[in-house]
């Protein structure tokens, strides 16, 4: 059941079994529908192949929409469509503490069981009635990030880099780190600086930004794009001989696992977006199926630092949990696994 | 008609007025009356400064240097609009239509009359429009039509009738008959006169058809590279001396084959 | 909506100069009337887009059961309206030969300005409100004055105001949301936009007061006048630069009001609301879809809003119907080609039968 | 880069008809030879953009001393390269009167195509870049077909082609980078973009020929002409169709090829290269800040080229001096407005100042 | 100078050709002969359909019934482009130039001169454009400058040059002296006079001025809301039959006072 892998991720789940799915009974073919604030960002194509996956196992559909640039207005408009069309299941990126709280309540009052995923609200305010999350905050991740980082530093410069600021992927990771970097207490000045969606003109960016301010001691960056720039600018300017400490960020596209490989990165961060799609499918069709008794469980999905040290399977394999490659497959892995000591 | 030394009379005085236009000079220390109820014609080589002496009339142009007189106050027209406030009215050369209105619309355009202080009165428009077209005998499809539908002769009524009926003090024409036909060029000089017998309204006409100046007007002036250099009533001039002194310089020019470089 | 004078025209009209037969006894009653009714929905510009926004109803209509629902009805409008409303602005602009790119931003501020004035400096909800439109007015007016005074290009203008107000919310609202203020999170909230069909009232007003506007008054007329032919709207005494600096502040206001409904509509204001230059996009593209020409001197304010109907639509629609981001663009970009190709051949169709 | 015929016009020049006095004897020899220099300079119309660009070189050279490293100068021409080389063919395509909103996805486009040519259909290096650029003529073709055949306008057609290309491309990538093809990793990708100068050297190559081909060509002057007075060209028998149709394809082709040096520069395949729309917002901001006019009719290849280098020196000059990201915006909107206030400042002394 | 019923002289022949726009009958089965070597004049009414007829000719128009003949054969023009490669060159109404190239690339348009196969001879094109209206008795600033900034008869006067100077076998001239100066309309009839006297080309001058139509023409005809009902050698006619034609019209109306509804 596993192979349904199309060419693309978004199209419409997977193959559905007239019965049900193993042992289930037979159901309707439930369609779930996702909320996100950046469709087309490449960080969701393993959530997409995720929800897909356990469209294809479950015998539901699903539907990926929203917002293109992470506009809470067009994200609250797929939202209430989603209810006109009386959808079985809503995941939402709540990417506002406030936006969101109206249509989850519709949703709800009109019987749809609505999940939270990838964001969920504020710190301070979840925002929503949503029955449950499953994620890693973005701010937390943010904060990670920083933390991550102060393992290399205690002063100097580091900059955070973030495409575009202001909008809501993305920016409360970099207030995150900014947090995670104030609360150290160390003499660290930190400084966001804007690059953009456009990772050409990031790239130009942070190449400018690099030469204008010799001696940084960590460069941060908070979005896929602006992650691999700071890997490429590192190399260019050889940052690691002239007093660079610390450099990192997320997503795991190709150039940056180059990048971690080479040592011009020290970290990225995984937040195994893969999870964030397919435990919403199964939480959503395990409350329907259920009549409501197997209630969604709040979910952290954690994060994971990929470092030099564990780079290797993610580089030479190219796989759908991680949105390189389309097939689904088994993935081997031989040795122990690492672990705190 | 008039006496040349009465400014008294005179609603309009131009004096020592001179424009240039980046290293073209249209206009150099012109000088020009025009007095209550006359009809003046100007005329003169193509680019010697007509159009450019009655765009400062109206107020489209400002003066390098000189000054306006109206009513023999000195006035400083900030804009076409101001102009037009005083009472002067312009057929221009290049007819100033706006293609993507209608005719009624070009006809009244920013003189639209209005109801409940701000609607278009387009009712009043239509009839007017109708009515003043119909009067200088120029025939179009309808005034709901577009100008940018219409023949050469029909657009060139529109923004003459849009001149001529607006009941101003000065009516400045530059060249109204170019693309008129026979017939309605007939009935706008008929107009002309009219308004003239009506004593109310001093105009200025720029023409190159001298029969049809000599005709209409009261007084001819002649304007060469940008000096007045010729004024008289037309009572004592005529169709040859004007065609002599115009075309002497062409005489010339010919006989002698090409010239040399540009004449100055 | 008619035009009111359309009424008043002679019959027979003198339609065809060489002679065409007058119209004969069997046009007159029922018949007249009809063909009255059709004549003037061909003569309308509107009729073509208006005939693809209800095709594309229709198609929905079929392909979902939920599109024709109450519920999809308000999403629908509460999608088109910000637009549509900014539409209005950027008509007469596009009309009057400039653009303004800033009008996503001003909707951004605007609702920022209303939390500063209340949070901040102690206002009263409505007279906060007033002075966030307010900025949008002068905002348009510093448009205005350096596009018309300075003779800068208003793509560049407003490419620079664009810039200048994403940075001034960015820097006074540290890109973070706020939320909306107490005091007007009551009534006056239900009125400007959260309430169901706040959006649909709003832009129908507004529409409507800009149609007349742009059709039936001075303003309007001077507007099509300074864009399609300005050295002969000047020559002709038209104040060329009141009427740009005018649009440019009437774009800024409306631009500013879209803000204040969207972010009481979604409870939140945010820095990235209007997604940039995303609203202006869509306006614009609103506007042309709907018959106004980019390079000015011809468009339409029902044309722009119904612009706004098909694009919402077909948002609303595609979404309804289960289709997942990735192909939406493909499909939602081939829809867009094919709805034009229609609308154009429409009015074409509509200039060949008109009889007038 | 003086016109060629620039030379030949006859002294004393007839510059004015009434009679002024012929250049005397002392603008002869060394003064008079300064003088035609000044007076080339000030005769072409992208000198005032040149002054800003100049002075914003020197403002940012004096504000951080790794502005006029041979490092930087590398990264201001890779910056401004893809905009200037995408704004050649906007300039063409918005003085012919149009506009074309899909070059930038065109450009995320076009890498992909090279790696399914490569990857997925085996074809060698050169032929799938030669593939990729054709797929950007195609893609103007299609556009220019659908303007000038169906007569939708430009905006729109290329708003629906933008939407298609970006499903085209989200769809066969599933959103997701791809790396560049090994068979093109090598001395190709140094050649088309991976080089510290290539960006420039092609940047240079291709104003150039375009600058030729606009100010020297009968496909230039037809082009001014179609976007000047559309009817007067078609009377005078220009074949406006084919004049819009090619400039399209010169667009598309164009976008294609920017996407695939940015694409050997960035090392990287990334469906949201261009910024979907942000790359023509670019080139359009730059063709306009270098004079060409979004209404069609007049602009300058070289002065777009000017405008592209003025936007990325001041990305890179305030990038450089290290404004934090949400000032930034206010600083960068601020400058575009003072930078193009002097810059038409300058364009109004540069005429006053002309002497023929 | 023709017998009328000799075809084979005929350069053009334009048979049974209407033309409508939307609901306005522009022309109605229009029946036109233009002999080798013959200068037609066509005079009519303001939008009586000359100008449309004129476009018709050279291809701006498609005819909606009826043909064209060039030289006997039926001919089907797809552009103007295409026209003009049969000989046929005209001077449009409206003037058909670009406000924003200069003078001299107006001169040429579509007709450049190229050097290398593909670059524009800008030298050529200065020093003919130069020539060409030296020759025409037109004075210019510069022909660099563009030509939005010129008085209305020096751009009358670069339209008339591109096509004058155009060496086509037809040359179709709409209202060519409407703007000139007394000047220089003396000296473009000669330069018509000087064309006819070779005999080489064939030319129909549309114009209002009947004293320029009767010097000039070798035979006129006359359009009347979009049919030809006039068509007499020059010889055999004179202005006051061709003003008696016209005018007669307007005096009954004017007679009559003013007619209730429009005139058909
Ligand atoms: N806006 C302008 N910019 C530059 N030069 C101009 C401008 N307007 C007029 N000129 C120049 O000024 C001179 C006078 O032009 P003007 O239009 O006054 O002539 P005119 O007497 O009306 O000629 P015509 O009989 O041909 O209409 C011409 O050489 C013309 O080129
Ligand atoms: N493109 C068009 N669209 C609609 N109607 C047109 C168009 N061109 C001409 N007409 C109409 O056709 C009729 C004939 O116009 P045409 O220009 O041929 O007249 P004309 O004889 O040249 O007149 P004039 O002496 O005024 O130049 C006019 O009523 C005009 O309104
Ligand atoms: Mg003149
Ligand atoms: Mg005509």
């Amino acid at each position: 059941t596993g192979d349904s892998g199309g060419s693309t991720p978004a199209a419409s789940g997977g193959t559905a079994a007239a019965a049900g799915a193993g042992d289930f009974p037979a159901t309707p073919k439930w369609k779930f529908v996702f909320v996100c604030h950046v469709t087309t960002n490449p960080f969701f194509t393993p959530t997409q192949y995720g929800a897909q996956d356990a469209c294809a196992l479950l015998g539901t559909d699903f539907q990926w929409t929203g917002s293109k640039d992470s506009i809470v207005a067009e994200m609250v408009n797929a939202t209430n469509t989603a209810i006109s069309a009386k959808a079985d299941g809503l995941a939402v990126a709540a990417v506002d503490k406030a936006a969101f709280k109206a249509p989850v309540d519709r949703a709800l009052d009109a019987g749809i069981p609505v999940v939270t995923y990838n964001a969920d609200g504020s710190r301070e305010d979840k925002g929503t009635s949503r029955l449950a999350y499953i994620g890693q905050g973005l701010y937390e991740s943010g904060y990670a990030l920083g933390q991550r980082a102060l393992q290399q530093v205690d002063s100097g410069a580091v900059v955070g880099f973030i495409a575009t600021p202001g909008a809501l992927n993305i920016q409360p990771r970099i207030d995150g780190a900014a947090q995670a970097i104030k609360d150290s207490g160390k003499s660290i000045t930190f400084e966001s600086v804007g690059t953009n969606a456009d990772i050409t003109k990031g790239l130009s960016i942070i190449d400018a930004y690099a030469q204008g301010h010799p001696g940084l001691a960590g460069m941060l960056a908070v979005d896929a794009g602006s992650t691999q720039s700071v890997g490429q600018v590192v190399k260019k300017y050889n940052l690691r001989s002239k007093g660079l400490k610390v450099a990192g960020g997320f997503d795991l596209v190709p150039e940056t696992l180059t990048a971690i490989k080479n040592g011009d990165l020290d970290y990225t961060i995984d937040q195994q977006p893969y999870l964030q799609g397919f435990l919403p499918v199964v939480y959503l069709y395990l409350y329907k199926l259920s009549g409501g008794l197997l209630f969604p469980s709040e979910t952290n999905t954690g994060l994971l630092f990929v470092t030099k040290d564990n780079v290797g399977p993610y580089q030479t394999t190219k796989t759908r949990f991680e949105g390189s490659e389309t097939a689904q497959k088994v993935v081997e892995r031989s040795g122990a696994i690492a672990h705190a000591s | 008609m008039t006496s040349p030394d009465a400014p008294s009379t005179d609603v309009l005085r131009v004096e020592h007025v001179s424009k240039r236009f980046g290293t073209v000079t249209a206009l150099r220390d012109v000088n020009i009356r025009l007095a209550k109820g006359e009809v003046l014609g100007l005329i003169g080589d193509n680019g010697a400064g007509k159009s450019t002496l009655m765009k400062i009339i109206c107020g489209f142009h400002q003066p390098d240097t000189g000054r306006i007189l109206l009513d023999g106050d000195e006035v400083s027209f900030r804009s076409v609009d101001h102009a037009r406030a005083l009472g002067i009215d312009t057929v221009y050369q290049d007819l100033a239509l706006i293609n993507e209105l209608s005719v009624y619309h070009n006809m009244f355009l920013n003189r639209e009359p209005v109801i409940l202080g701000c609607l278009l009165n387009n009712r009043k428009m239509r009839s007017l429009a109708r009515r003043h077209l119909d009067d200088m005998g120029v025939h179009i499809p309808s005034v709901d039509v577009e100008v940018a539908k219409l023949s050469g002769g029909q657009r060139q009524a529109i923004a003459v009738a849009r001149s001529v009926y607006s009941r101003s003090k000065i009516l400045l024409l530059d060249e109204p008959l170019a693309a008129m036909g026979a017939k309605e060029g007939v009935q706008i000089l008929d107009l002309v006169r009219d308004l003239k017998a009506r004593g109310e309204v001093s105009i200025m006409i720029i023409a190159h058809n001298y029969a049809q100046v000599l005709e209409v007007c009261d007084r001819v002036n002649l304007l060469q590279h940008g000096s007045i250099t010729f004024d008289k009533p037309t009572a004592r001039t005529s169709l040859k001396e004007l065609t002599d002194l115009v075309v002497a310089e062409y005489r010339t020019a010919r006989a002698g084959l090409r010239p040399a470089g540009d004449p100055p | 909506m008619p035009d009111i004078g359309d009424d008043v025209r002679d019959s027979p009209a003198p339609a065809d100069v060489t002679g065409r037969p007058a119209p004969n006894g069997a046009r007159r009653g029922a018949t007249w009337i009809l063909l009255r009714v059709r004549d003037e929905f061909l003569r309308r510009r509107e009729a073509s887009v208006l005939v693809v926004a209800l095709a594309l109803g229709a198609y929905f209509a079929s392909a979902s059961e939920a599109f024709l629902t109450p519920d999809n009805m308000v999403n629908i409008t509460q999608a088109a309206a910000p637009s549509a409303i900014v539409a209005c602005g950027i008509v007469l602009l596009l009309v009057s030969g400039e653009i303004d790119l800033s009008v996503g931003v001003v909707a951004a501020l605007a609702p920022f300005m209303m939390h500063y004035a209340i949070d901040y400096w102690g206002l009263p909800g409505i007279p906060a409100i007033l002075l966030a439109l307010l900025t949008g007015t002068v905002i348009g007016l510093g448009n205005g004055l350096v596009t018309v005074l300075l003779k800068v290009p208003s793509f560049i203008t407003t490419l620079g105001t664009f810039y200048l107000v994403t940075g001034i919310v960015l820097t006074t609202s540290g890109a973070y949301p706020a939320e909306i203020p107490a005091s007007v999170d009551n009534q006056i909230g239900q009125w400007l936009g959260a309430a169901m069909w706040a959006h649909l009232g709003w832009a129908l007003v507004i529409v409507a007061f800009f149609h007349v506007l742009f059709t039936r008054t001075r303003w309007g007329l001077h507007t099509i006048a300074v864009g399609g032919n300005l050295l002969g709207a000047q020559e002709a005494g038209v104040r060329a630069g009141r009427i740009k600096i005018g649009n440019f502040m009437i774009a800024g206001t409306l631009g500013a009001f879209a803000g204040i409904i969207e972010a009481f509509r979604v409870h939140t204001i945010d820095p990235n609301l209007g997604g940039g230059t995303g609203l202006m996009f869509t306006a614009v593209s609103a506007a042309v879809i709907g018959g106004t020409a980019l390079a000015g001197g011809s468009g339409t304010i029902i044309g722009g809003a119904l612009g706004a109907l098909v694009l919402a639509e077909l948002q609303d629609g595609f979404n309804l119907i289960g289709i997942s981001a990735n192909p939406y663009f493909l499909i939602l970009g081939g829809s867009i080609l094919l709805a034009m190709i229609a609308n154009v051949y429409l009015s074409r169709l509509r200039r060949a039968g008109k009889t007038t």
